[in-house]
């Protein structure tokens, strides 16, 4: 065969390649594309309290209870009522002639396998990572729509937790995840090999009002000026995560809390171990100015570790005043105490963490220095940082500061609280036996008392353990299509339900 | 007007290249006709070759440049043709052949393609084409043309090759023929059936054909007429006869005095019976492998088979064979840069062979065929020289260095401050005198000189052969001297050995190998240079 | 020639060998998993519980052994994101870049040959000065930038083609184009210098003392001569492709081999990892196959020799 | 004719003069002439700009985020904008050229070295050893440069000493590969040949003979190599896995600079004009350091030095 010949073939094959690709076509006024720059590997329903949730969560698996935006308060979805009949029972009522989309029923068996499932070992569920590492949740039958749920101790979170329970189809395979999820929702994702793009098809039979959107496909970029560009020209409906400097207009680039708060954790290390070294970087951070100069209004100034719409979020806490002055005095002071003020502090960055964080990063630099402290930037790749971020910590631990964002979408602050702040806690640098005590007395409380101790603990920590530099509530930014009529708010991060979105005028 | 067939006049070529301008021919002119022979002598450098490349229009400007001058062919001026025009007039009235036909044809066309396409280019139909080619291929004596039509050039052999370019040449049956150098790249036996070609194909169409060679040989036997040129200029020209018998230009003369084997033999001395080199039995036989992996097919080549020999103290040992004779193979051995099959090599009575003889050695030493390539052309003339000495220490203090070096380049007829320049500043007879400065630098015993004149000019040829005797004269030394062409050994050799295809075929005193001859190849080599015979007849006497 | 594949298999066998075990303990140097895929609040327990079910906790010539024992019967693990059978993951992802890398490489060496060819004819010449000047250019603009800006300017401005993505033929157009600017610069060069090198040997001055005509002496004779070396630098650039894929890819959102692997080095989802190199390795011992080929084709030397 | 006569250069040019005569020539290849300008310019300032700018390159202005280029107003060092962060463009450019440079002249030089060492040994000792080393640069070859980026950036912390290993280590192959063809070629030749019949030993063939031989194509590969591993440098930070702030490159800065395309394109436009240029420059004077040294070619550098 002579070597053109074989050039001919092969463009043949790559001709008719093309060609096959370019078959499929849609066209649906109603159908609508979402660009993404998420990979959505496993869209397994027990994932959903992860970005999965954007796709699957409510949209495809409903869970027993939804969580107002606004208030955090729990809401009925699959489940109509609920009760503690028990300390550690809770009694809950199911919504009766749902049925799922591959015809099953849905019902407390169902709700029970799909507890049983999340559980199972051989499953690597984020959900059952994240949320119920601690809390073995024990389903029990009561009638075909009635379900006991008990835990070991008391669990006055429970109809929090519920809204994480999304419940599949007792046809999903018990021991494998599944890349086509089948829930209650008002939509379907039809039958896909994993890998394929994910498309989302209305389904008639949805139990609650018909959405307006009847199909969504979710694509993914990795670039944000190039998601931004597919919403310019129409190739695109919504693009997620637009950078800052894309989001020029507000009516199409809508800003929301994406839940994560940033800040910088304190080692109690070398220099760092003396609180008025603490205060001191605190007080040489001129906030206002990061945020105007990196970022933009509506980044918030945070301080404390979770949104405000989180049961336990103290709304009296001031944030830090910038004061140079100060900062240098409670310096001398301590250096007078003998220490080492001059040492170098390494800052732990995380390469790409969020948008503008190095920068961030070099702006704080700039401001200690101006306060005669050195500090010096160490960018570290996820799996190298994250050796610093949990315990057990290597010894000895260095002085430094270490770059973090956590989001608390629960709706309850003892997800963050425990973690960080209590002497056990997994990523906490110290041991304070008054912050402990609120801490597990909040735990131990339900209702206004819970919110109350939550609330002290917060200000404790704040005023007398300066545990870390707080910074800003992120923001994230959408652009949205004109043709269509959506509100992000403060759960879209990882709950984006396609019922909320309308169309504007006619077509 | 003049009748001339081609006529050059007046040319005047320069070339802007390697840093500076090089007039390459002055005010040449010479013409050419129908059916004789002009042959453009001359040495490397001379511009032999540059007004045959302007009547081909191959001069590319730049970097060439034409000053002055004409050149007519059939009364029609053709310098500075339109490309088209020039095409017209190549290949299909005036043809032109090479010297190395490896480089000269297409390697990736088949032979026949490239006879064809000196038809099809100027019209012929491809078929027909085709068939002439076949009938060419034949003619010029290539056995299975059909078949070898469709071969490459790598498949055919030198001579083979030379012939294929000659077929290609005629195929337009041009009324000229420029040839350059078309032989020399060729063994004897070879180079003769070529020009026994030349001249049949002559005889049928009556073309005229320049012949461009260095070579006096191939000059007498072909020649009508003779151009002589020198540095850029003709400073003779005229018949044949005349120019041979009755050089009128110094240069001429002195080249003709440069001829190998024109006076006698060596004196017959009283050679010693002391043996320094004794080779016995020595053979060496490689498997033949194939592919493009080179998996071994299990047939053996014997490129040494069962040689002997002696070398006395003081004596020159002439070694002569064609390619393909083991003569390399030989030396390689000696060298110990292959190993042999089986066999010894002795040096007085020691092994020389395997890498504790390196003492022994380097009693033995070295000059290699092209001085170009065997001196490293980035290490100054002083360093290499010295090298020898700093391998094997002690021989010499470093501090010694420069004086013997001195020392050596004056022996060798160089002049001391040449060691602090490069390989690349000297031309080609004083890099061959600073390789054997180098071989002398350990003082040994033997030099072995690998084709050590072959290739250079004839006048260049007998300078280094006469340092050669001076050197012997004055160390005492013995050669190996190995040559593919009998007449170089002829006035310089005491024994001369005759190999073909890894075997001696003939040895003794060298008068009488010349004089009578008894194995066959040994009367064919001789045979196909009749140059000294036919020259003898063209020279009446050597000028003083 | 069975020899010469049975020598070739070997050679690229015991190389595929080496990448293999380089790759498994090199890439399991650069963290652990678990860390990864897990939020980084995840307890400590939790953590461990999903080491062990994936075999991480095991020292790691256990963990090799038993990856060599599964490879033996053609298993190249699942997928940690998503469970899926690695091979699978790669083959789909495969033919994109294939086809991608193919299409660049065509075009790159048409212009090249052409452009180059053109170039050589006359060395310093204004032809010769421009296509130099804009093909070394092209080779010296970061690739990421030419896609980015493509996009700006082809689809936002002007609306010419579609952003990013795949499906009709012009979803091809950029890419193939931010691909093939590189190698396209860099054969040019070649074929130029080869060209140079060809028009000045020996045959080409017989051809012309034959009275061929410059298009036949170009094309016929210089050209074939001068592909040699041409091939060997295409070859390399094609084998390069797989990493110059990777910012098309990631860029324009094609699902192909380079993505996957970025995304799998990312996440160290060691199955994948292995096999996309692992493919990627035979794609390439299979590259260097044809490219012997061509040269069999182009010089009957090689044939013959 | 005689041999007898005087080398023929034989008013030997002496240094200066040789060095008169390449500047002449650079002067006769305007392209090249500024190559080599524009390459000295980018040298000077690599060299001294650290210290003549030492602080304008990080002084944050977030009152002057993204200023558009060519208004005077901000003083002259903002005449090709602001970043992202209100950092003067010019002077990010004058600091990144140190580390561009170093970066790229250090992997250049790093692979350069190991590639010839292991291309010599390659070439001039078959066998098991060359074996080895070929398949090692085969391995090598398909080897992922980008998990080769992550493996060093994760073991031994993103330094820009990291970065130069990670781009020598992939292009240590290309040496390695070019050196043995070149040696293979070489020791083959009759000077190599002449000093095994003197009975040098194998360091002084390779190092004196086969070597000093190899060097000039292996440079001229390293002046192409030049460009591209400043290429991939920027691909490398692209892809987040390159040199990290607060160091500064080109490279770092076009990828930092791309999301701000389509509202303040010079970020990332004028280090993209550098690393354009500078490989520009470096592949145009690889092309004329070729010409001058082949004497084939090298009269079309000399028309008119003598007419």
């Amino acid at each position: 065969m002579s070597i053109f010949r074989m050039a001919g073939l092969l463009c043949g094959v790559a001709i008719g390649s093309v060609v096959a690709t370019s078959a499929f076509a849609q066209d649906d006024a109603n159908a609508i594309t979402i660009v993404t720059p998420y990979a959505f590997d496993n869209i397994d329903a027990c994932n959903s309290s992860s970005e999965v949730g954007l796709v699957v969560r409510e949209n495809v698996v409903e869970a027993l209870t939804h969580l107002n935006p606004e208030s955090g308060k729990p809401e009925p979805r699959l489940a109509t009522s609920w009760e503690q009949v028990e300390p550690t029972v809770w009694r809950i009522k199911l919504r009766e002639g749902v049925t799922y989309f591959d015809g099953s029923a849905f019902d407390a068996e169902a709700v029970s396998r799909s507890i049983e499932r999340m559980f199972n070992p051989k499953l690597d569920c984020l959900n059952r990572g994240k949320l119920f590492a601690n809390i073995r949740l024990t389903p029990k039958v009561v009638d075909s729509h009635t379900i006991d749920i008990s835990t070991e101790k008391p669990q006055p979170l429970m109809p929090i937790f519920m809204s994480f329970l999304t419940i599949e189809s007792p046809k999903t395979d018990f021991d494998a995840m599944t890349s086509t999820p089948v829930g209650t929702g008002p939509f379907a994702i039809p039958q896909r090999n994993a890998g394929d793009a994910i498309v989302l098809v209305r389904q008639d039979k949805y139990w609650g009002e018909a959405p307006a959107v009847s199909k969504a496909t979710y694509v993914r970029r990795d670039e944000s000026a190039l998601r931004a560009a597919m919403v310019e020209v129409g190739e695109a409906d919504i693009g997620l995560n637009i950078a800052i400097q894309d989001a020029t207009n507000p009516e199409t680039d809508p800003g929301y809390l994406n839940g994560e708060t940033t800040r910088l954790r304190f080692s109690f290390e070398g220099p760092l171990a003396d609180i008025r070294v603490r205060k001191a970087m605190n007080l040489a951070i001129d906030r206002e100015a990061l945020r105007d100069g990196l970022f933009n209004q509506d980044y918030a100034i945070a301080t404390q570790m979770f949104l405000p719409r989180i049961n336990g979020y103290n709304p009296d806490m001031k944030p830090w005043p910038y004061d140079p002055e100060q900062a240098k005095s409670l310096i001398d002071e301590a250096k007078k105490d003998g220490v080492d003020v001059g040492a170098e502090i390494p800052l732990i960055s995380r390469i790409n963490f969020y948008a503008n964080g190095q920068e961030t990063m070099e702006a704080m630099i700039a401001m200690w220095q101006m306060v005669g402290l050195n500090v010096k930037l160490q960018p570290m790749e996820r799996a190298q940082w994250l050796k610093l971020v949990n315990k057990p910590y290597a010894e000895p631990r260095p002085a430094m500061l270490i770059q973090e964002q956590h989001d608390n979408n629960s709706g309850d602050a003892t997800f963050t609280m425990h973690f960080r702040y209590h002497s056990t806690g997994q990523q906490s640098e110290f041991g304070d036996p008054e912050l402990d005590r609120l801490i597990d007395a909040a735990d131990a409380a339900s209702g206004d008392e819970r919110v109350k101790l939550f609330q002290q603990a917060n200000a404790y920590s704040a005023e007398n353990v300066v545990p870390d530099v707080m910074m800003f509530h992120m923001v994230n930014y959408m652009r949205i299509s004109d043709r269509l009529e959506f509100k992000p708010d403060d759960v879209t991060s990882t709950m984006m339900e396609l019922s909320q979105i309308k169309f504007r005028g006619t077509n | 007007m003049t009748g001339h067939l081609l006529e050059v006049e007046n040319l005047s070529v320069r070339f802007h290249s390697r840093g500076k301008i090089v007039d390459a021919v002055r005010s040449v002119s010479w013409h050419l006709d129908r059916g004789e022979t002009l042959a453009i002598l001359g040495e490397s450098g001379s511009g032999k070759s540059v007004s045959a490349s302007a009547v081909m229009g191959l001069i590319d400007t730049p970097p060439g440049e034409i000053l002055s001058g004409s050149i007519r062919f059939d009364g029609r001026g053709i310098l500075g043709l339109s490309a088209k025009d020039q095409r017209e007039l190549n290949g299909r009235r005036i043809a032109m052949i090479f010297q190395d036909t490896l480089a000269a044809l297409n390697p990736v066309h088949t032979l026949g393609h490239q006879i064809s396409e000196s038809m099809t280019a100027h019209g012929i139909p491809a078929e027909r084409a085709r068939t002439r080619a076949i009938e060419l291929l034949a003619r010029v004596g290539i056995p299975e043309p059909e078949r070898r039509f469709n071969e490459y050039p790598h498949q055919f052999s030198g001579g083979q090759r030379q012939r294929v370019m000659i077929a290609a040449a005629i195929a337009m049956e041009p009324d000229v023929l420029i040839a350059d150098e078309p032989t020399s790249a060729l063994d004897v036996t070879v180079q003769a059936g070529i020009l026994k070609l030349l001249k049949e194909l002559q005889a049928e169409n009556g073309m005229g054909i320049l012949m461009i060679t260095h070579d006096l040989g191939v000059v007498a036997e072909i020649a009508d007429r003779v151009v002589v040129m020198s540095q850029g200029e003709v400073v003779e020209q005229g018949p044949l006869a005349e120019v041979l018998g009755a050089p009128r230009h110094a240069y001429t003369r002195r080249l003709l005095e440069a001829v190998p084997g024109r006076h006698g033999y060596p004196a017959a001395r009283d050679l010693s019976s002391e043996a320094l080199i004794e080779i016995r039995g020595l053979s060496k036989y490689y498997g033949v492998s194939a592919g493009v992996l080179k998996t071994p097919t299990g047939r053996e080549i014997k490129a040494l088979d069962d040689v002997s020999l002696t070398l006395n103290k003081g004596e020159v040992l002439g070694v002569v064979g064609e390619s393909g004779s083991g003569k390399t193979t030989l030396v390689n051995t000696l060298l110990g840069l292959v190993d042999p099959t089986k066999g010894e090599v002795l040096y007085r009575g020691k092994s020389m062979l395997g890498p504790g003889n390196r003492e022994i050695a380097r009693n033995v030493q070295v000059v290699f065929q092209d001085p170009t390539a065997s001196l490293n052309p980035r290490m100054k003339v002083g360093r290499i020289i010295a090298e020898p000495w700093a391998i094997h220490r002690g021989v010499l203090p470093r501090a010694e260095w420069p004086r013997r070096v001195a020392e050596l380049l004056e022996q060798v007829g160089l002049r001391p401050e040449h060691a602090d320049r490069y390989p690349h500043q000297f031309s080609g007879g004083q890099r061959q005198r600073i390789a054997i400065a180098r071989a002398l630098a350990l003082k040994p015993e033997v030099i072995i000189c690998d084709e050590a004149v072959s290739a250079l000019d004839v006048s260049i040829q007998a300078q280094v052969i006469q340092l050669l005797k001076d050197l012997r004269r004055d160390h005492g030394l013995s050669y190996l001297f190995i040559a593919h062409d009998l007449p170089v050994v002829r006035d310089f050799a005491d024994r001369t050995i005759v190999m073909q295809g890894g075997r001696i075929v003939e040895s003794g005193i060298t008068a009488e190998i010349f004089e009578h001859p008894r194995h066959p190849y040994t009367q064919k080599l001789l045979a196909s240079r009749p140059v000294e015979e036919r020259m003898r007849g063209h020279i009446t006497e050597p000028a003083e | 020639m069975r020899s010469y594949f049975r020598q070739r298999t070997m050679q690229s066998a015991i190389s595929l060998f080496g990448l293999v075990v380089l790759v498994f303990f090199l890439a399991r140097l650069t963290g652990n998993p678990t860390d990864l895929l897990l939020p980084v609040d995840t307890p400590l327990a939790v953590r461990e519980e999903f080491a062990a079910r994936h075999g991480f906790d095991q020292p790691m010539l256990v963990q090799f052994g038993r990856y060599l024992l599964d490879l033996l019967q053609f298993d190249f693990g699942e997928s940690l994101r998503d469970g899926r059978p690695a091979l699978q993951m790669v083959l789909q992802a495969f033919p994109t870049t294939l086809l991608l890398s193919f299409w660049a490489m065509l075009i790159s060496l048409v212009i090249a040959i052409v452009t180059g060819s053109i170039a050589a004819w006359r060395p310093g010449g204004v032809f010769d000065r421009i296509a130099s000047l804009i093909s070394l250019a092209g080779a010296s603009i970061p690739n990421f930038w030419i896609a980015i800006v493509g996009v700006l300017v082809f689809s936002v401005w002007l609306r010419a083609l579609p952003t990013s993505g795949t499906g009709t033929p012009w979803h091809w157009i950029m890419p193939v184009t931010v691909l093939f600017v590189r190698p396209c610069g860099v054969l040019t060069q070649v074929v130029r210098s080869s060209m140079i090198d060809a028009l000045a040997s020996p045959y080409v001055k017989t051809a012309r003392a034959r009275g061929v005509r410059s298009r036949v002496v170009i094309f016929g004779h210089a050209l074939r001569n001068a592909m040699l070396p041409v091939v060997t630098v295409a070859g390399d650039q094609a084998a390069g492709m797989v990493n110059g894929a990777v910012i098309a890819e990631t860029v324009f959102g094609f699902p192909g081999i380079g993505k996957l692997m970025i995304d799998s080095i990312m996440f160290r989802d060691f199955a994948v990892i292995q096999a996309a190199v692992m493919v990627t390795a035979v794609a390439i011992f299979v590259l260097n196959i044809l490219i012997d080929l061509a040269y069999a084709l182009l010089d009957p030397r090689v044939r013959h020799g | 004719m005689s041999d007898m006569t005087h080398p023929t250069a034989a008013a030997k040019p002496p240094r200066e003069h040789a060095l008169a005569e390449a500047f002449l020539m650079l002067w006769r290849d305007k392209f090249a002439f500024l190559s080599a300008c524009f390459l000295l310019l980018v040298v000077i300032a690599a060299l001294f700009g650290p210290s003549l700018l030492p602080d304008q390159a990080l002084q944050m202005n977030l009152r002057g985020r993204n200023a558009p280029p060519f208004e005077l107003e901000r003083g002259w060092l903002y005449i090709l904008g602001a970043d992202n962060m209100g950092r003067s463009l010019l002077a990010r450019l004058v600091i990144g050229s140190r580390y561009t440079l170093m970066i790229a002249g250090s992997a250049v030089v790093l692979a350069l070295v190991v590639g010839t060492i292991l291309g010599l040994i390659a070439g001039y000792r078959q066998g098991r050893i060359a074996t080895i080393i070929l398949r090692g640069a085969d391995i090598l070859m398909s080897f992922p440069s980008l998990l080769l980026a992550l493996i060093v950036l994760f073991v031994l912390a993103p330094s820009v000493g990291n970065v130069v290993l990670v781009l020598a280590l992939s292009r240590v192959p290309v040496y390695l590969r070019t050196c043995r063809a070149e040696v293979l070629e070489i020791r083959e030749r009759q000077f190599v040949k002449a000093a095994k019949v003197l009975g040098a030993s194998h360091a002084r063939i390779v190092f004196l003979h086969i070597l000093p031989n190899v060097v000039p194509t292996l440079m001229t590969l390293a002046t192409l190599e030049f460009a591209a591993v400043m290429l991939s440098e920027s691909s490398l930070s692209f892809l987040g896995l390159g040199v990290q702030a607060p160091a500064v490159t080109w490279g770092l800065m076009v990828a930092d600079g791309r999301g701000y395309l389509a509202s303040a394109w010079w970020l990332s436009f004028w280090p993209g004009v550098a690393i354009s240029l500078t490989a520009i420059s470096a592949n145009l004077m690889a092309n004329w350091i070729r010409t001058a040294t082949d004497p084939a070619q090298r009269w079309r550098l000399e028309k008119r030095t003598r007419a």
